[in-house]
C-alpha cells in the first residue's frame, strides 16, 4: 500500500464514518456539526484530484453557507421535544435494506467497468502549468458560458422565491 | 282554371282572415266574411257542376309539390262526376250551415274562432275531394281531421270537450297509419299516384303478392285494405268507430256538418273513387261489405237505449254510413254515394234540428229531460218529422230511394249479400225505432224539464229555421235524382251521371225481387214506427219494462258493448303505464342511464380505492423511487 | 496510485448512506442533509472521473451540482420554514397533505 | 381536383360567414354596457344571416360539386389545408345555423341578466363553430370546429342552466368527447392509411379494404350517434335541455344534434360505402326502437322541456331512418326532416322559455287553460304541435313522408314500425297541448290573478314568425329546399350504392371474414 493508498484510506474510512454519524445523530445539531467535519474529509479528498479550487468552494460553500443556513434553520424552530423522539420512521429497515443493496449494485457495476474513454488534454501537468483556477475559468467562460449563466439565473429563482416563501405575509 | 282554384281558396281566406283579424278587429262580424266565401264556393261548386255535366272534365295540376327522386307529386284537382256531386253537397251544406251558425253561436266567446275553424274545414273538405292524386287526398285527409279537432275541442275549458278533440284525432291516426302506408305501396306498386294513372293501370298488377311477415298476400288486396284503414277511421266504422259519438262535444253545427254531413263521408268518398283497385280484389270488397253491415246494426243497436239527444242522432250517423260502405262493398257505387248525398241532407237536418231543441232548452241534451215540445217548437218540429220520414225509409222522401237502392244492390250480391241484405234491414227496422223514439221522446207526451226551462221554451229564431227549412227541402226531394228504374225508366239519373267514374253494377235482378225488397224495408220502417208507438205513446211504463227484462243486454246497448272501456284497458292504459313504468322508469332511468352514471361511478370507486396509494408520506415515495432505481439498475447488471 | 474504484466504491457508499438517511430519518431537516450527502457523493465521483480522465467537465459539473445544491438547500429549507408555521411539524411521518 | 368549383364570387364568402361571428365576440369583448353588448351580438348574427344569403342564392343547383370553395395551405409538412366550401347537403345548415342564432340572441334579450358579455360571446363563438363543421372539407379543420363547439355549450349549460345545470354540462360534454374521440383515433387512421392526407374529398374517393371500413365506421358511429342521439345514446340529451337555457337549447335541438346525421351523410356513407350498407339493419332497428322509445318516454313525461327532449330522440330517429334507407326519398327526407326538426323543435323551445321567463315553472300540471290566458301564444303554439306531429301542410309531413316512403321502399316492416310513431306522437303531442292550453285556467295566470301572465309581445312574435313562415312555406312548397339536394344526394346515392364490393354475397363472406 502506498503512502497516497493510505491516506486515501484513512479519509474514505472517516467520510463513511462521518456520514454514519450525519444520518443517524438524534440532534440535527449535532449531525451538522458532524456534516461539517465530513465536508472538509470531502474538501481533502479534491485535493487529492489535484482540484484545489474545489476544495476551496466547498468549504466556503458547502461548510460556509449551507450548512450555516441548516443551523440557522434548526435554531429557527426550536425543536427541543424533537429530542425525546424516536429518530428512525417505521420504514427504517427498507431504507436500510435499499441503501445496502445499492452499494452492492454499483460496485458491482464498477466492476463492470470496462474500456475507458480517451484521455482528454488537462492533464495533471497541464492543469499545473496554467493553474487549477485559470483552467477551471476558461472552461467556465467560454464552453459553459450558457449553462453559467442559467445557473446564475436559477440562483437568482432561488433568492427571491426563499425570501417570498420565508417572508410571513406578502403584503 | 282559376275558378276552380277558387272553390277552396275562398274559404282558405276566409280562414286566414279570420283568424288573423278576428280576435281583435272582426269579433262577431266573423260571418260577413266567412259566409260569402262559402256561399262563393258554391256559386262556383254549381258552375262547375255545370261544366262536368257539359262533358268537361277538368284534370289540372298547379304547381309541384314535392320532387324526390322518382317520386313526384303535384298540388293538382280533378274534377269529374263523383267530384263535382261531392263538390255540391259539401258547399250547399256548409252554406246552409254557416248561415245557422249566425244564430247558434251567436254571443258565444270564440264567435270569430269558430267560423274561422268552419272555413278550414270547408277549405280541407273541398281539398280532399277535389285532390287529383293520392298525397293531396291524404292532405285533405288530415287537414279535415284537424278542423275536427279543433272544432270538437271548440270549447276547451271542458274537460270532456278537450278529451274527445284529442281522443277523434289520435283514433283517426290509427286509420291515417294504414291510409298512408297504402299511398306509399300505391306509388311503389304504379310509381305514381296520381289518380288517372294509377286507376288506368290498376289492372296491371293483378296478381303479384307481396310478403309480409314471411306471407305472401295479394298486392292489390293489401293496398285496399290499408287504404280501407284509412276509411274506418275516417267514417267511423268498427272497430274505430269510438270517437265519433264523443265528437259530439262540439257545438251541433259542427256536429252536422262534419260529423254528419261531409268529413265523416270522406271514407266513402274515397273508396268509391278508388273503385277500380276495390273491384280488383274481392277480399277487399267483402271486407268492406261486411265491416260495413256489421257497423250498420252495430251502431243501430247502441242508439236503441241512448239518452242523449246528439247521441241517438251520432249512433245513427255511423249505423248509416256503415250502409254507405256496404252498398260500397257489393259493388253498387254509385248507390253509396247516392245515399250519402241524400244522407247528408237529412241527417244535417236531424242535428240542426236537435241543435234548435237543445239551444231552446238551454243546452240540455237529455231526452228524458224533454218531451212535449211540439207545441213549442212546431217548425223544427215538423223538420225533424220529416227527416225521421227520410231516415226511415218512408216511400216519397230522399232516404227512401238510397236505401232501397242499397239494399236491392246487397240483396243480389249472393249469399253474402243476402246476409248482409238481412243485416240492412234488421238495421232498417232498429233505425226506424230509435228515430222514432227520439221523437216521441223529443216532441210528444208532457215536459220533463224544470219549469225555469219551460217558462223560456220558443221556437228558435229565422235564421236558425231557414236553413233548416232549406235542408228539409232537401231531405224530400234530393232522392228524386235516383228514382228506381221499376218506378220509372232513367229514373237512376244519378247513377248514370257517376257512371263514368263508378261504373254500372254488375247485377240485375227481377222486378219482382226489386219489389220484395222495398216492400220489406218499407214494412220494417212502419213495424219500426209501430213498436217505438207502442212503447212510448201508449204505454210509456214498457220501455222501462222491457230495459229490466233484458238488464245484461240493457246495460250492453247502454254501455256501447264496452269498447271504450276495453281500448282503455287493452290499449291506451296499459301502454301510458308501460311507457311511465317500463320505458322511462326502468329502460331510460334504470338500465341506460345506470350504465351511463354507473360506469363513472365504477371509476370513481376504483379510483377511491386507488387512490389510497398516494400515502402523503414523503418518504413513502421516496422508498417507491428507490425500489424503481433498483429495479432499472438490477435490469442493467443482471439482464443484459 | 489510488485506482479510481475506489473513489467510486466510496462514493457509492456514501450514496448509500445518503439514502438510508432519506428513507430512514423522521426529521425533515436530517432529510435534507441525507440529500446533501448524496450530493456529494455524486460529486466525489465526479470529481475523480475528471481527475483520471484529465476532463475538465466533471469538474464543472460539479460547480453546478453545488449551485443547485445552494438552491435547493434554500427553498426547501424555506418551504420548511413556511410549512412549519402553518402546521408546527417537522416530523416526515406526520405530512401527508398530499395524502389521496 | 375535378370535384369541386373554386368560390364563384369576388369574396371568400365562406370565411366571413364563419369568422364574421369570432370578429364579433372579440368586439364584445371591449365592452361593458349590457344593452351595448346585445345589439352588437344581434346585429352580428343578422350580418352573418345575411351575408350566407348568397350562398343560397348563387348556389348551383345542377351540380354534386364543393361550391364557393376556398383552399389554401396551412400546415403543409402535414398535408393540412385551409379548405372549405359547401354542396347540397351543407347549405341548408349553413342557413339554418344562421337564422337559429339569430333568433337565439333575441329570445336571450331579457332572460340572460347574469355575465351577458360572457354568454353573448358564447353563442358567437358557438355559431363560428357550428359554420366550421358544416363548411370544413378538411378532417383537421373539421375536428377543431367539431371540438371547439363543445366549449361554448358546454359553457351555456354549465353557466346560464337550471340546476341541474353541472350535472348536464358535464355529462353532455364527456358523452359527446367519448365519441369524438374514437372518431379522432379513426381520422388518424385514415390519415396514414391514405398516405398522409387529411383532405376529406380525396378521403372520400379512395376505397377502403372492407375490415378497414367496419372498424373505421364505428369509430365515426361512436361519434356521430352520440350526436344524433340515437337510442341507447340518448341520455344525455334530455339532461342537457332541460337544463340549457333557452338560446342554449334552441341550437342544440336546432342545430348540435344535425352534425350526427351530417356526418353520416359527409364522411360514413361515401367514406366507408361497403360498412354502411352492412350497418344499414342496424341501424334501422336502433332508428326505430329510437322512435318509438322517444315517443313513450314523452308519453310519460311531466316535464315540458323533458318532453321536447325526447320528441328529438323520436324524431332524429326518423332522420337517421331516412338516411340508411340508401335511397332519394329517404336521403332527401332525412335532411328536410333535420331543417324541419331545427325549425319546428326550435321554435317549440322558444315558446317554452318564453313561456318560462313567465310562469317559472316547467311542470306541465302546473300549467292548464292557457289558450284563454295567453290566446296568440296558444295559436301559435298549436301550429308546432302539429309540424312536430307531421300534419300535412306543414313542414314536418313532407319529411316524415319522404323518410316512411324511403324506409318502406327499403324494408318494408321498419317502414310500418316507424309509422307507428307517427301515431304516438300524435299522442303525447295533444296530450301536452290540452294538459298546458285546454280546460280551465289558474286563475292565479289570469288578468286579475296574482302572477298574470302577459302574452307575447312584439320582440317575441318576431322571433317566432321566420319560423312560423317557414314551417308553411315548406309544407306547401318543400321543392324550395329539396332542389338544393337533388344532385348531391344522387351523387352520394352512387358512391354508396357502387362499390367494389357490390353484392350481398360477397359482403357476408366478408363480413364472416372480419369476425
Amino acid at each position: 500500500m502506498t503512502i497516497q493508498q493510505a491516506f486515501f484510506s484513512y479519509f474514505a474510512g472517516a467520510i463513511v464514518a462521518l456520514s454514519l454519524l450525519v444520518v443517524t445523530r438524534k440532534n440535527p445539531v449535532h449531525s451538522v456539526l458532524w456534516m461539517l467535519l465530513l465536508f472538509v474529509h470531502i474538501a481533502s479528498l479534491y485535493l487529492f484530484l489535484n482540484a484545489e479550487f474545489l476544495a476551496a468552494i466547498q468549504i466556503i460553500i458547502y461548510a460556509g453557507a449551507i450548512l450555516v443556513l441548516f443551523l440557522f434553520v434548526i435554531m429557527l424552530l426550536n425543536l427541543r421535544k424533537e429530542e425525546t423522539e424516536k429518530r428512525f420512521q417505521g420504514q427504517w429497515p427498507f431504507g436500510l435494506a435499499i441503501g445496502v443493496v445499492l452499494a452492492v449494485f454499483v460496485v458491482l457495476i464498477v466492476g463492470k467497468i470496462g474500456v475507458l474513454p480517451e484521455l482528454g488534454q488537462y492533464s495533471v501537468e497541464a492543469v499545473k502549468s496554467e493553474g487549477h483556477i485559470m483552467t477551471v475559468g476558461k472552461v467556465l467562460y467560454t464552453e459553459f458560458l450558457l449553462p453559467f449563466e442559467i445557473a446564475s439565473v436559477i440562483l437568482l429563482v432561488a433568492i427571491v422565491g426563499a425570501v417570498v416563501l420565508a417572508k410571513r405575509s406578502l403584503e | 282554371m282559376l275558378k276552380y282554384t277558387l272553390i277552396p281558396l275562398l274559404p282558405l281566406l276566409s280562414f286566414i282572415i279570420n283568424i288573423l283579424f278576428g280576435r281583435n278587429f272582426i269579433k262577431d262580424k266573423a260571418h260577413w266574411i266567412a259566409v260569402p266565401a262559402v256561399a262563393g264556393s258554391f256559386i262556383l261548386a254549381v258552375s262547375a257542376f255545370m261544366d262536368v255535366t257539359a262533358g268537361n272534365v277538368v284534370n289540372i295540376n298547379i304547381y309541384d309539390w314535392i320532387v324526390s327522386g322518382d317520386f313526384h307529386v303535384s298540388i293538382g284537382f280533378l274534377i269529374d262526376q263523383l267530384t263535382s256531386i261531392m263538390l255540391i253537397v259539401v258547399t250547399s251544406i256548409s252554406t246552409l250551415i254557416f248561415i245557422y251558425s249566425i244564430g247558434y253561436m251567436h254571443g258565444d266567446g270564440g264567435y270569430y274562432r269558430f267560423f274561422a275553424y268552419l272555413s278550414l274545414f270547408v277549405f280541407s273538405m273541398l281539398m280532399l275531394v277535389m285532390a287529383n292524386n293520392f298525397l293531396l287526398l291524404y292532405f285533405g285527409w288530415e287537414a279535415v281531421g284537424l278542423c275536427s279537432y279543433f272544432l270538437i275541442g271548440f270549447w276547451f275549458h271542458k274537460k270532456s270537450a278537450a278529451d274527445a278533440g284529442k281522443k277523434a284525432f289520435i283514433v283517426n291516426r290509427f286509420g291515417d297509419f294504414g291510409f298512408g302506408l297504402g299511398v306509399i305501396l300505391i306509388f311503389l306498386t304504379y310509381g305514381s299516384i296520381d289518380y288517372v294513372q294509377v286507376f288506368s293501370n290498376a289492372g296491371s298488377v293483378v296478381g303479384q303478392t307481396i310478403n309480409i311477415l314471411g306471407t305472401d298476400y295479394d298486392l292489390i288486396t293489401v293496398i285496399c285494405l290499408l287504404l280501407f284503414c284509412g276509411a274506418v277511421g275516417k267514417s267511423a266504422q268498427l272497430p274505430l268507430h269510438v270517437w265519433l259519438p264523443d265528437a259530439m262535444e262540439g257545438p251541433t253545427p259542427v256536429s252536422a256538418l262534419i260529423h254528419a254531413a261531409t268529413m265523416v263521408t270522406a271514407g266513402v268518398f274515397m273508396v268509391a273513387r278508388c273503385n277500380p283497385l276495390f273491384n280488383l280484389s274481392h277480399t277487399a270488397m267483402n271486407t268492406v261489405a261486411i265491416v260495413g253491415g256489421l257497423t250498420a246494426i252495430f251502431a243501430a243497436t247502441i242508439g236503441l237505449v241512448q239518452n242523449d239527444i246528439k247521441r241517438v242522432i251520432a249512433y245513427s250517423t255511423v249505423s248509416q254510413l256503415g250502409y254507405m260502405f256496404l252498398a260500397l262493398g257489393v259493388g253498387a257505387y254509385s248507390a253509396g254515394i247516392f245515399h250519402l248525398y241524400t244522407h247528408a241532407y237529412f241527417k244535417a237536418l236531424l242535428f240542426l234540428g236537435s241543435g234548435s231543441v237543445i239551444h231552446a232548452l238551454h243546452d240540455e241534451q237529455n231526452m228524458q229531460k224533454m218531451g212535449g215540445l211540439k207545441k213549442y217548437m212546431p217548425i223544427t218540429y215538423a223538420v225533424f218529422i220529416i227527416a225521421t220520414l227520410s231516415i226511415t225509409g218512408i216511400p216519397g222522401l230522399a232516404g227512401f230511394f238510397s236505401k232501397d237502392e242499397i239494399l236491392y244492390r246487397a240483396y243480389l250480391g249472393g249469399d253474402t249479400g243476402k246476409f248482409l241484405w238481412l243485416l240492412g234491414t234488421v238495421a232498417a227496422l232498429l233505425t226506424s225505432f230509435y228515430s222514432w223514439r227520439l221523437i216521441f221522446l223529443t216532441f210528444h207526451g208532457k215536459f220533463r224539464g224544470t219549469h225555469e226551462q219551460e217558462h223560456h221554451l220558443h221556437e228558435s229564431p229565422k235564421v236558425i229555421t231557414v236553413p233548416l227549412m232549406f235542408l228539409a227541402v232537401g231531405a224530400i226531394f234530393a232522392g228524386y235524382v235516383g228514382i228506381p228504374p221499376l218506378l220509372m225508366e232513367h229514373g237512376d239519373r244519378i247513377g248514370e251521371f257517376l257512371a263514368p267514374v263508378l261504373g254500372h253494377p254488375h247485377s240485375e235482378g227481377s222486378h219482382a225481387e226489386e219489389m220484395m225488397v222495398m216492400a220489406g224495408s218499407v214494412l220494417v220502417a212502419l213495424g219500426g214506427w209501430f213498436i217505438a208507438y207502442r212503447m212510448y205513446i201508449k204505454s210509456p211504463e214498457l220501455p222501462k219494462k222491457v230495459g229490466e227484462m233484458f238488464k245484461p243486454v240493457y246495460n250492453l246497448l247502454f254501455n256501447k258493448y264496452y269498447v271504450d272501456e276495453l281500448y282503455s284497458k287493452t290499449l291506451v292504459q296499459p301502454v301510458i303505464k308501460a311507457s311511465d313504468k317500463v320505458v322511462l322508469g326502468f329502460i331510460d332511468i334504470k338500465i341506460i342511464e345506470g350504465i351511463v352514471n354507473g360506469v363513472p361511478a365504477l371509476i370513481g370507486a376504483f379510483s377511491r380505492k386507488f387512490r389510497q396509494v398516494q400515502t402523503g408520506h414523503l418518504s413513502n415515495y421516496g422508498l417507491a423511487m428507490a425500489l424503481g432505481a433498483l429495479a432499472i439498475i438490477g435490469y442493467m447488471i443482471f439482464m443484459k | 496510485m489510488v485506482p479510481l474504484s475506489w473513489y467510486i466504491v466510496l462514493s457509492a457508499i456514501v450514496f448509500s448512506i445518503g439514502v438510508f438517511g432519506f428513507l430512514a430519518r423522521r426529521n425533515l431537516i436530517i432529510v435534507f442533509m441525507s440529500l446533501e450527502l448524496m450530493l456529494n457523493s455524486v460529486n466525489i465521483s465526479l470529481a475523480a472521473f475528471s481527475h483520471y480522465l484529465q476532463s475538465m467537465r466533471g469538474q464543472i459539473l460539479v460547480f453546478f451540482i453545488i449551485t443547485v445544491a445552494a438552491a435547493e438547500a434554500a427553498i426547501g429549507l424555506a418551504i420548511l420554514i413556511a410549512f412549519y408555521r402553518n402546521n408546527p411539524t417537522i416530523k416526515v411521518d406526520e405530512i401527508n397533505l398530499l395524502k389521496g | 381536383m375535378e370535384n369541386i368549383i373554386l368560390n364563384q364570387l369576388s369574396y371568400p364568402i365562406l370565411t366571413y360567414t364563419v369568422f364574421l361571428p369570432v370578429a364579433g365576440a372579440l368586439l364584445l369583448l371591449f365592452m361593458r354596457n349590457a344593452g351595448l353588448i346585445r345589439v352588437t351580438t344581434l346585429l352580428t348574427t343578422v350580418a352573418t344571416f345575411v351575408i350566407s344569403l348568397p350562398l343560397l342564392t348563387n348556389f348551383d343547383k345542377t351540380t354534386y360539386k364543393m361550391q364557393f370553395v376556398e383552399r389554401h395551405e396551412w400546415i403543409p409538412s402535414w398535408g393540412i389545408n385551409y379548405f372549405i366550401g359547401i354542396d347540397g347537403i351543407s347549405v341548408l345548415f349553413i342557413f339554418l345555423t344562421t337564422m337559429l342564432s339569430v333568433l337565439s340572441v333575441l329570445v336571450s334579450w331579457k332572460a340572460i341578466e347574469n355575465k351577458a358579455k360572457e354568454f353573448h360571446t358564447a353563442v358567437l363563438a358557438l355559431e363560428a363553430g357550428m359554420l366550421g363543421v358544416f363548411v370544413a372539407l378538411d378532417f383537421f379543420l373539421f375536428y377543431i370546429f367539431w371540438e371547439a363547439m363543445l366549449i361554448p355549450m358546454f359553457l351555456l349549460i354549465g353557466v346560464w342552466g337550471g340546476p341541474q345545470r353541472v350535472y348536464a354540462a358535464i355529462k353532455f360534454f364527456l358523452y359527446t368527447l367519448v365519441g369524438s374521440v374514437l372518431m379522432l383515433v379513426g381520422i388518424v387512421v385514415l390519415y396514414f392509411t391514405a398516405g398522409g392526407t387529411l383532405d376529406i374529398l380525396t378521403l372520400s374517393s379512395l376505397q377502403y379494404p372492407l375490415q378497414l371500413q367496419f372498424w373505421l365506421f364505428l369509430a365515426f358511429f361512436a361519434a356521430f350517434a352520440v350526436k344524433v342521439p340515437m337510442f341507447p345514446f340518448h341520455t344525455w340529451l334530455p339532461d342537457a335541455h332541460t337544463e340549457a337555457p333557452t338560446a342554449g337549447s334552441v341550437i342544440l335541438a336546432g342545430v348540435l344534434l344535425k352534425m350526427g346525421a351530417y356526418g353520416f351523410l359527409r364522411f360514413s356513407m361515401p367514406m366507408f360505402p361497403d360498412a354502411t350498407r352492412m350497418f344499414v339493419k342496424p341501424i334501422f332497428i336502433l332508428s326505430v326502437i329510437g322512435i318509438i322509445y322517444g315517443a313513450l318516454v314523452c308519453l310519460a313525461q311531466k316535464d315540458l322541456k323533458r318532453l321536447i327532449a325526447y320528441s328529438s330522440v323520436s324524431h332524429m330517429g326518423f332522420v337517421t331512418l331516412g338516411i340508411f334507407a340508401l335511397n332519394a326519398q329517404g336521403v332527401e327526407g332525412g335532411i328536410l326532416q333535420m331543417v324541419n326538426h331545427g325549425i319546428v323543435t326550435g321554435a317549440l323551445f322558444l315558446m317554452i322559455g318564453m313561456i318560462y321567463e313567465r310562469t317559472h315553472t316547467r311542470v306541465i300540471a302546473d300549467y292548464g287553460g292557457f289558450a284563454t290566458v295567453v290566446p296568440w301564444y296558444a295559436g301559435l303554439f298549436i301550429i308546432l304541435t302539429f309540424a312536430s306531429i307531421g300534419l300535412p301542410g306543414t313542414n314536418g309531413f313532407i319529411g316524415e313522408f319522404l323518410i316512411l316512403f324511403g324506409a318502406f321502399k327499403a324494408q318494408k316492416l321498419y317502414g310500418v314500425l316507424a309509422a307507428t310513431g307517427v301515431i304516438l306522437g300524435a299522442g303525447y303531442m295533444l296530450w301536452l297541448y290540452q294538459k298546458v292550453f285546454w280546460q280551465t285556467p289558474d286563475p292565479d295566470y289570469g288578468p286579475s290573478g296574482r302572477h298574470p301572465v302577459r302574452d307575447l309581445d312584439l320582440r317575441e312574435v318576431v322571433t317566432l314568425a321566420p319560423l312560423i313562415i317557414l314551417i308553411f312555406w315548406i309544407g306547401f312548397y318543400p321543392n324550395v329546399l329539396l332542389s338544393y339536394m337533388h344532385a348531391s344526394v344522387e351523387h352520394l346515392l352512387q358512391d354508396v350504392n357502387m362499390s367494389a364490393y357490390a353484392g350481398k354475397e360477397t359482403l357476408i363472406a366478408q363480413l364472416k371474414e372480419i369476425f
